[in-house]
């Protein structure tokens, strides 16, 4: 009848417009500007400070990016999300890019289809507990009131960990950073719970940091790294590559100061010049120009220079290298071949 | 209750042969209740006929079919050559040409007088706004109350604001006018102020029909009267005969309970 | 009784006996307090239990504010101001006062211009609810006052409000001119006039995107009580014309147009508006354009305007369920159409009687914005749950801070019902 | 002169008449209207099928099977973080439930008091309330979950301020204990009932399974108990009724009442063997008895305080509205003023009251999704929070939130129009 005709037109018009997605990159030239999804606030890692303007570790990536695709380190939209939003506002295309230290897990990956690109911090969960409570290791938190923020891998290893170890306690879930240090502090819960460097992060925001103590197992592998959305896999790549440019930076010496330097013309290192641009066309590629790997150093510094500014042991966070020190040095961080 | 009599004559009666309103074998059911049965009723132009019967005889219900505030069901009713059918440009002709009175007076609140009065004729009519205020205080004046016109009809009496209604629909030039119990709403004091009106409109050989119990009102102009009950027709005549010699027995017994006392 | 005899039995006065004072025990402040404070035992007890309730309340509350200190940058300092006397620590509201005006993004030197919007507010609000007092006139002024107040808050040039003024004025003048010919076919014409100068318009902003430009804002940047005002505000004023149509459906003989509007209703009000506000932040992005940009708030706003349309047209049911069925039978029989006899009877009546249930509706709701702070907003809860509370120099402070917070509402809440109880009574005269 | 008007198809059909004709105008515009509908729907979903993730992902309610994973810290029924998502709703529901029927019965009491008082003739009482009323119905009530919450977490002590020679706080009469993780009160159990609960119970506080069950049995004894003297009350009114009829002298039934109310009971608790476990500090926190957490505390009493502001209102309408000559006219049958009230303003206000009084219940249901925001784990917090956090299966858990929330609200509305259509017909 003349219903179904009508619905049918309806329908195909939907399908007609929905043809061609564009792809990211194309997005993100278009519109101009990167929309990078970070943390509501976490020191060190992505938090807007005095002047609004944002900084951090992962934000960090974000500008990396940016400054390789755009060419402007700047042109970024940070748009905060929370454990909740952030897998929606990424499936949706609210951003093109998660920088949130947000674990890889196998589920996400698979599941909810998104692809991680790379592992940008290599975290494990840990306590921090008031020295007052005389408890110097994770074993003896029986019965203990425990916050944790809802909605993370944190929660899930909380329970893996207590069942494990045959231990029982009362989870006291909460939602924000703000809100565990409101509860933490009033010592409505005996531990706090997340991953070790966020605890490094907050712990220096105390009002007396020494009168808490990290506990020191680390209770789970929290691999954290930047993630885009699942079968855009240029996009994927770009994101990647940037990153990898970032590690290999740090490898071959070459920093925000240098870079300019070293790139104008090419020097003895191969590798470098590929990575630079002097040599080969790898910025074409992956469908930019040959000078991104330069602009991405040169707007935020190799890998080690942005630890060392937002999360060192200089900055106010004061993390290890540990896991995250380059594989030359016993870490972990490794950039494939440039080839 | 009947209206004192006045010392205006019997004002002529001038029919035409001019059919107004055709109404054969009219039929309507609210749900599985017949209302309304085999009505057939013919008025001329410049007639004047009032309708009267026990209370859920069906009377009003008639008349608002007349005027396409109720659907009937089966049959047909004809005004002024227009047939009353779903079409509503035929109802907005229909409505246009009739002009109806409520019980309830039912003015708008919220309007002054004059804006009542001037409100269908601008939007309806498509009447410019000061012809329309000019044709309204025309009518207001003919019903006596033009100094009324800037006030709200809460601030009126009853029986001013049922010579309002009055005017409002006289606004829109009907040819015919409809009156359902325009009085039994009314204080005793206030009813003659609305039937001299009423009276004035027939001298003026306006078409009308009037669902009235106002049997002094319809001794006085009413060239017909009709006598409803069980939603039928039961008797019409001439007033003088109609309540002389009524013919029913159902007409006998009610004239007797509404003359009686 | 025209007979005047005074020897006869009939009585009649003709001196007036003139008041005298009454005795003392019943008059005065005795009198008053023995009716209404010690009328009964039971009620001396409720009177003295209430007495100590007020002293506890008073002896906590005025020397807390009395010995408060405005001084010190955190709350370390405002201790060793107050020197532990039982004072408020309000440096805190002092310090953070932008903040819980604005939120932590808007930029500060552009603050006045919403300062500037919410104080035209007051200009723009008076002539849409005294309509019978002020010259209609002046309804120019609350028409241009949304797009005025949009230009300042968000910035951007002059262009685009405009346009949408424009637009909105072209669609007004095509309706009006092809309504004679029909109302549907005027709404058409209306609404097609409209969306070709917004079209226009749009393309113009964008070339001309300079011109008498404002320094844009990002609706992300809005925080604070501004928030809340904003959302309270513009999620009222779009939800009064859905509720009205709404509303309209629902009375409607259409089942199609009826079944909708009754199932749309009873959902929204069957849920949560927290719920709601989960589907604005993890669901709708689904359903919207990816390419066209919804942030978040304006994702709240479709929201927010959603449930307090189903709520207001519940409200308006209501005043159209009061009115007289006379009114429509008048209007029908006077050969008004349905959608004059709607514009011009119907809906004036109904939407009067409604008016207290819509400020209730809009009370309710400007107090429910504070549930954006729960999907990560920050609002007024929002920064004093957020960042303020986190920061290191406030942590730990709270009377202060809730009870501004509380005051907040509390003024803007109480204001508008009082006020909208003064014009019911002024509504009520009229006319009567 | 005699033209039927009835059949239009007699000069044939127009295209205008879709519009002109009142017949086929209501389809014409129902057509229009579902036309519109489906455009807008069709829109919205061809942009949710051009969605790549949700493409991908597909909407699939399997996950609810899996393992949640998670702990939740008020568990009405058995869990464990290997129990699957749906169990954990299941909690999150009953949980919904539990802060609902509390916050319902506690604002009903606050504001019927509330409203009485306002009303009273005392000046200053009346203007308490009045103060109770505004300051509460105009402010945000997640301002006052969180003011609650915040406070209760700041200002009272710590368990471990419990400890030691000299502890800082102590409990309330030894057997309750106010701390900043919540209320810890003493637990009722039975000795002698059916699955009798030994002495010593458990450290970690867990009673096995099988025993649970029992002492619910044992509850269930306590209710019927009630119940049964609930009846004979009845009985013994309804004979007290029946002489006053017979003889017009009503019999005092006040000492019988009271002991039928109150001996059958103390005898039933006595047998089963009545016994309070008193919450005791152990290792970080008070073990045993009942803990009522802040976050319901503050859900709690800050729902019912707002909401009876609101009740109290409703109250104080009914009231006012059983007009002054109801009253008056039974005071000038010589009737005494208890029995004004409870014979003639009462039935006729309560008739007035109880429809508001069951839509605050409804707000106050759906309040209770603002638990979220202090981490009570009811529905919201489980389904709606931690599951849909750790799944991102978002649409799914937000259909079933809103599912749950909607189907309660209608069967609620169904017993309240079922409640009106027979008020409605006792009135004629």
């Amino acid at each position: 009848m003349k219903k179904s005709v009508l619905l049918g037109t309806v329908a195909a018009a939907g399908f007609a417009a929905a043809g061609a997605s564009a792809a990211t990159l194309d997005d993100v030239q278009d519109r101009g500007s990167l929309n990078c999804g970070v943390n509501t606030g976490v020191p060190g890692f992505a938090a807007p400070d005095a002047n609004g303007e944002w900084q951090g570790f992962d934000v960090a990536i974000c500008r990396a990016v940016a400054a390789a695709v755009l060419g402007d380190p700047n042109a970024v939209n940070f748009i905060s999300t929370t454990g909740k939003t952030r897998f929606t506002a990424l499936a949706s295309g609210e951003v093109d890019l998660l920088a949130r230290n947000t674990t890889w897990t196998f589920s996400r990956d698979t599941d909810l289809k998104f692809d991680f690109v790379a592992i940008n911090y290599y975290d494990g969960q840990g306590f921090i507990v008031p020295t007052a409570l005389g408890v110097s290791s994770a074993e003896e938190l029986d019965g203990a009131t425990i916050c944790i923020q809802t909605g993370t891998t944190t929660e899930l290893n909380l329970a893996d960990y207590f069942r494990v170890n045959n231990m029982s306690y009362e989870p006291v879930p909460i939602e924000n950073e703000a809100e565990a240090r409101t509860q933490f502090l009033a010592g409505a819960c005996d531990v706090y719970t997340t991953d070790r460097s966020a605890l490094a992060s907050v712990r220096v925001t105390y009002p007396s940091p020494d009168d808490y103590k990290l506990l020191p197992e680390v209770i789970s592998k929290e691999p954290l790294g930047p993630l885009v959305r699942h079968g855009d896999s240029e996009w994927g790549d770009i994101v990647r590559w940037t990153y990898f440019a970032l590690v290999a930076a740090e490898q071959y010496g070459v920093t925000q100061d240098n870079v300019a330097e070293m790139a104008t013309e090419a020097g003895d290192n191969p590798e470098v010049n590929r990575l630079l641009g002097t040599e080969g066309e790898l910025g074409a590629m992956i469908g930019l120009e040959s000078s991104w790997a330069e602009n991405a150093i040169a707007a935020v510094g190799n890998y080690g220079e942005i630890f060392s500014r937002n999360i060192g042991e200089e900055s106010a966070v004061g993390l290890e290298r540990g896991l995250n020190a380059l594989y030359t040095e016993g870490g972990l961080q490794y950039a494939p071949p440039f080839r | 209750m009947a209206m004192t009599d006045t010392d205006t004559a019997t004002p002529q009666m001038e029919i035409s042969d001019e059919v107004a309103i055709e109404i054969r074998n009219m039929n309507k059911w609210y749900g599985t209740f017949h209302v309304l049965r085999d009505i057939d009723l013919t008025v001329h132009r410049g007639e004047r006929i009032v309708i009267c019967g026990p209370s859920g005889s069906g009377k009003s219900t008639l008349i608002r079919c007349i005027n396409a505030l109720e659907e009937h069901q089966r049959g047909s009713i004809v005004v002024d050559g227009t047939p009353l059918s779903s079409d509503l440009k035929n109802i907005d002709k229909i409505r246009s040409e009739v002009g109806m009175c409520f019980q309830h007076f039912n003015l708008f609140p919220h309007l002054t007088i004059l804006e009542n009065c001037t409100l269908a004729p601008i939007w309806v009519r498509k009447i410019p706004k000061r012809e329309a205020e000019k044709t309204a205080m025309y009518f207001l004046e003919k019903v006596k109350i033009p100094d009324q016109a800037n006030k709200y009809p809460g601030q009126l009496s009853g029986g001013q604001q049922q010579r309002v209604a009055i005017a409002r629909s006289l606004c829109m030039r009907p040819r015919i006018m409809l009156f359902d119990e325009p009085t039994s709403a009314l204080d005793p004091e206030m009813i003659k102020e609305v039937l001299d009106t009423m009276i004035q409109l027939a001298e003026e050989g306006m078409t009308m029909l009037c669902v009235t119990h106002e049997m002094g009102f319809a001794r006085q102009v009413a060239n017909r009267v009709i006598f409803m009950d069980d939603g039928q027709i039961v008797e019409q005549n001439e007033p003088e005969a109609f309540f002389k010699s009524p013919r029913n027995e159902r007409t006998r017994l009610f004239l007797s309970q509404i003359l009686g006392h | 009784m025209s007979d005047t005899h005074a020897e006869s039995v009939a009585f009649v006065r003709e001196s007036v006996i003139p008041p005298a004072p009454p005795p003392a025990k019943e008059a005065g402040a005795i009198r008053w307090m023995r009716e209404n404070l010690f009328a009964t035992w039971f009620n001396a007890i409720l009177t003295l239990v209430a007495l100590y309730l007020i002293w506890v309340l008073l002896s906590g509350v005025v020397p807390w504010i009395v010995n408060g200190t405005w001084q010190g940058s955190s709350l370390a300092e405002c201790r060793e101001i107050l020197q532990g006397n039982g004072g408020g620590c309000f440096a805190v509201l002092r310090e953070r006062w932008p903040q819980l005006l604005f939120g932590f993004q808007y930029p500060d030197y552009l603050r006045w211009r919403p300062v500037l919007a919410f104080f035209l507010l007051f200009v723009a609000v008076p002539p849409a609810l005294f309509v019978m007092f002020l010259p209609r006139w002046t309804l120019i002024v609350t028409a241009i006052y949304p797009f005025l107040a949009y230009w300042l808050i968000w910035g951007g040039t002059i262009l685009t409000p405009l346009f949408a003024a424009l637009g909105v004025v072209a669609g007004y003048l095509a309706f009006s001119f092809t309504e004679r010919r029909g109302f549907v076919l005027g709404l058409a014409a209306g609404v097609v006039t409209a969306l070709a100068v917004w079209w226009i318009g749009g393309l113009l902003a964008g070339e001309f995107s300079r011109f008498l430009r404002l320094e844009a804002v990002v609706s992300r940047a809005m925080g604070g009580f501004m928030l809340n005002l904003v959302l309270g505000i513009v999620c009222v004023s779009l939800s009064l014309p859905i509720g009205i149509l709404l509303a309209l459906g629902r009375q409607s003989s259409l089942p199609v147009v009826k079944g909708f509007c009754v199932v749309f209703i009873e959902f929204v009000r069957g849920v949560p508006l927290i719920t709601l506000l989960f589907v604005a932040n993890v669901v709708l992005a689904f359903f919207l354009p990816p390419d066209a940009n919804f942030d978040l708030i304006l994702r709240v706003i479709i929201m927010i305007t959603l449930f307090a349309s189903a709520y207001i047209a519940e409200v308006i049911r209501g005043g159209l369920a009061a009115l007289p069925k006379g009114q429509y039978e008048a209007a029908d029989s006077l050969g008004l159409d349905y959608a004059q006899a709607m514009r011009l009877i119907i809906l004036p009546q109904a939407l009067k009687i409604s008016i207290p249930g819509i400020v209730n509706v809009a009370v309710g709701l400007f107090k429910d914005t504070t549930l954006v702070s729960v999907i990560s907003m920050f609002d007024l809860v929002g920064m004093i749950r957020g960042p303020i509370l986190a920061s290191t120099a406030w942590a730990g402070i709270y009377w202060e801070l809730w009870a501004a917070a509380c005051l907040m509402f509390f003024v803007v809440c109480y204001g508008i019902s009082q006020y909208s109880q003064w014009l019911e009574r002024q509504l009520q005269t009229d006319h009567r | 002169m005699t033209t039927l008007s009835d059949p239009p198809h007699a000069d044939g059909f127009r295209l205008s008449l879709l519009v002109r004709d009142k017949r086929y105008r209501s389809y014409t515009f129902q057509a229009i209207a579902l036309i519109a509908l489906f455009v807008f729907f069709g829109w919205l979903a061809s942009n949710a099928i051009r969605n790549p993730v949700l493409q991908q992902a597909g909407i699939d309610f399997g996950f609810l099977a899996d393992p949640a994973g998670y702990d939740i810290n008020q568990q009405p029924i058995p869990y464990t973080s290997q129990s699957s998502h749906l169990r954990a709703s299941f909690i999150g529901a009953i949980n919904t439930l539990i802060v609902a029927f509390l916050a319902c019965v506690t604002a009903t009491v606050f504001g019927v008091f509330a409203g009485v008082l306002r009303l009273s003739n005392n000046w200053i009482v009346g203007k308490l309330m009045a103060l109770y009323v505004e300051m509460f119905r105009n402010i945000p009530v997640l301002i006052w979950i969180l003011i609650i919450f915040t406070i209760s977490a700041n200002v009272l002590p710590q368990p471990s301020a419990f400890r030691g020679d000299d502890p800082e706080a102590s409990p309330i009469l030894g057997v309750a204990a106010l701390t900043n993780r919540g209320f810890y009160l003493p637990r009722p159990y039975f000795t002698n009932g059916i699955g009798a609960v030994p002495d010593d119970v458990p450290a970690d506080g867990g009673a096995p399974v099988a025993q649970e069950v029992a002492s619910i049995a044992n509850w269930l004894i306590v209710l019927a108990v009630f119940a049964a003297s609930f009846l004979a009350v009845r009985g013994v009114n309804a004979w007290a009724t029946k002489r006053q009829n017979a003889t017009g002298r009503r019999p005092s039934t006040f000492w019988t009442n009271l002991g039928l109310w109150f001996v059958p009971i103390i005898l039933t608790l006595l047998i089963l063997g009545l016994r309070w476990e008193v919450p005791e500090l152990r290792g970080f926190n008070f073990q045993g008895g009942i803990l009522a957490r802040n976050s319901l505390i503050a859900l709690w009493f800050a729902l019912s305080i707002y909401t009876g502001a609101f009740i109290a209102e409703n109250v104080r309408a009914g009231i006012l509205a059983i007009s002054r000559g109801q009253t008056e006219a039974a005071a000038a049958l010589g009737l005494r003023p208890g029995r004004v009230m409870s014979l003639v303003v009462l039935p006729q206000a309560l008739r007035i009251i109880i429809p508001p009084l069951i839509s605050q219940y409804l707000n106050i249901t759906k309040n209770t999704s603002l638990a979220i925001a202090v981490g009570y784990m009811d529905l919201t917090g489980t389904l709606g929070g931690i599951t849909l956090n750790q799944t991102g299966r978002a649409l799914e858990c937000v259909l079933l939130l809103m599912a749950f929330y909607l189907v309660f609200s209608l069967v609620i509305s169904a017993v309240m129009n079922a409640y009106n259509a027979s008020v409605a017909l006792k009135e004629r």
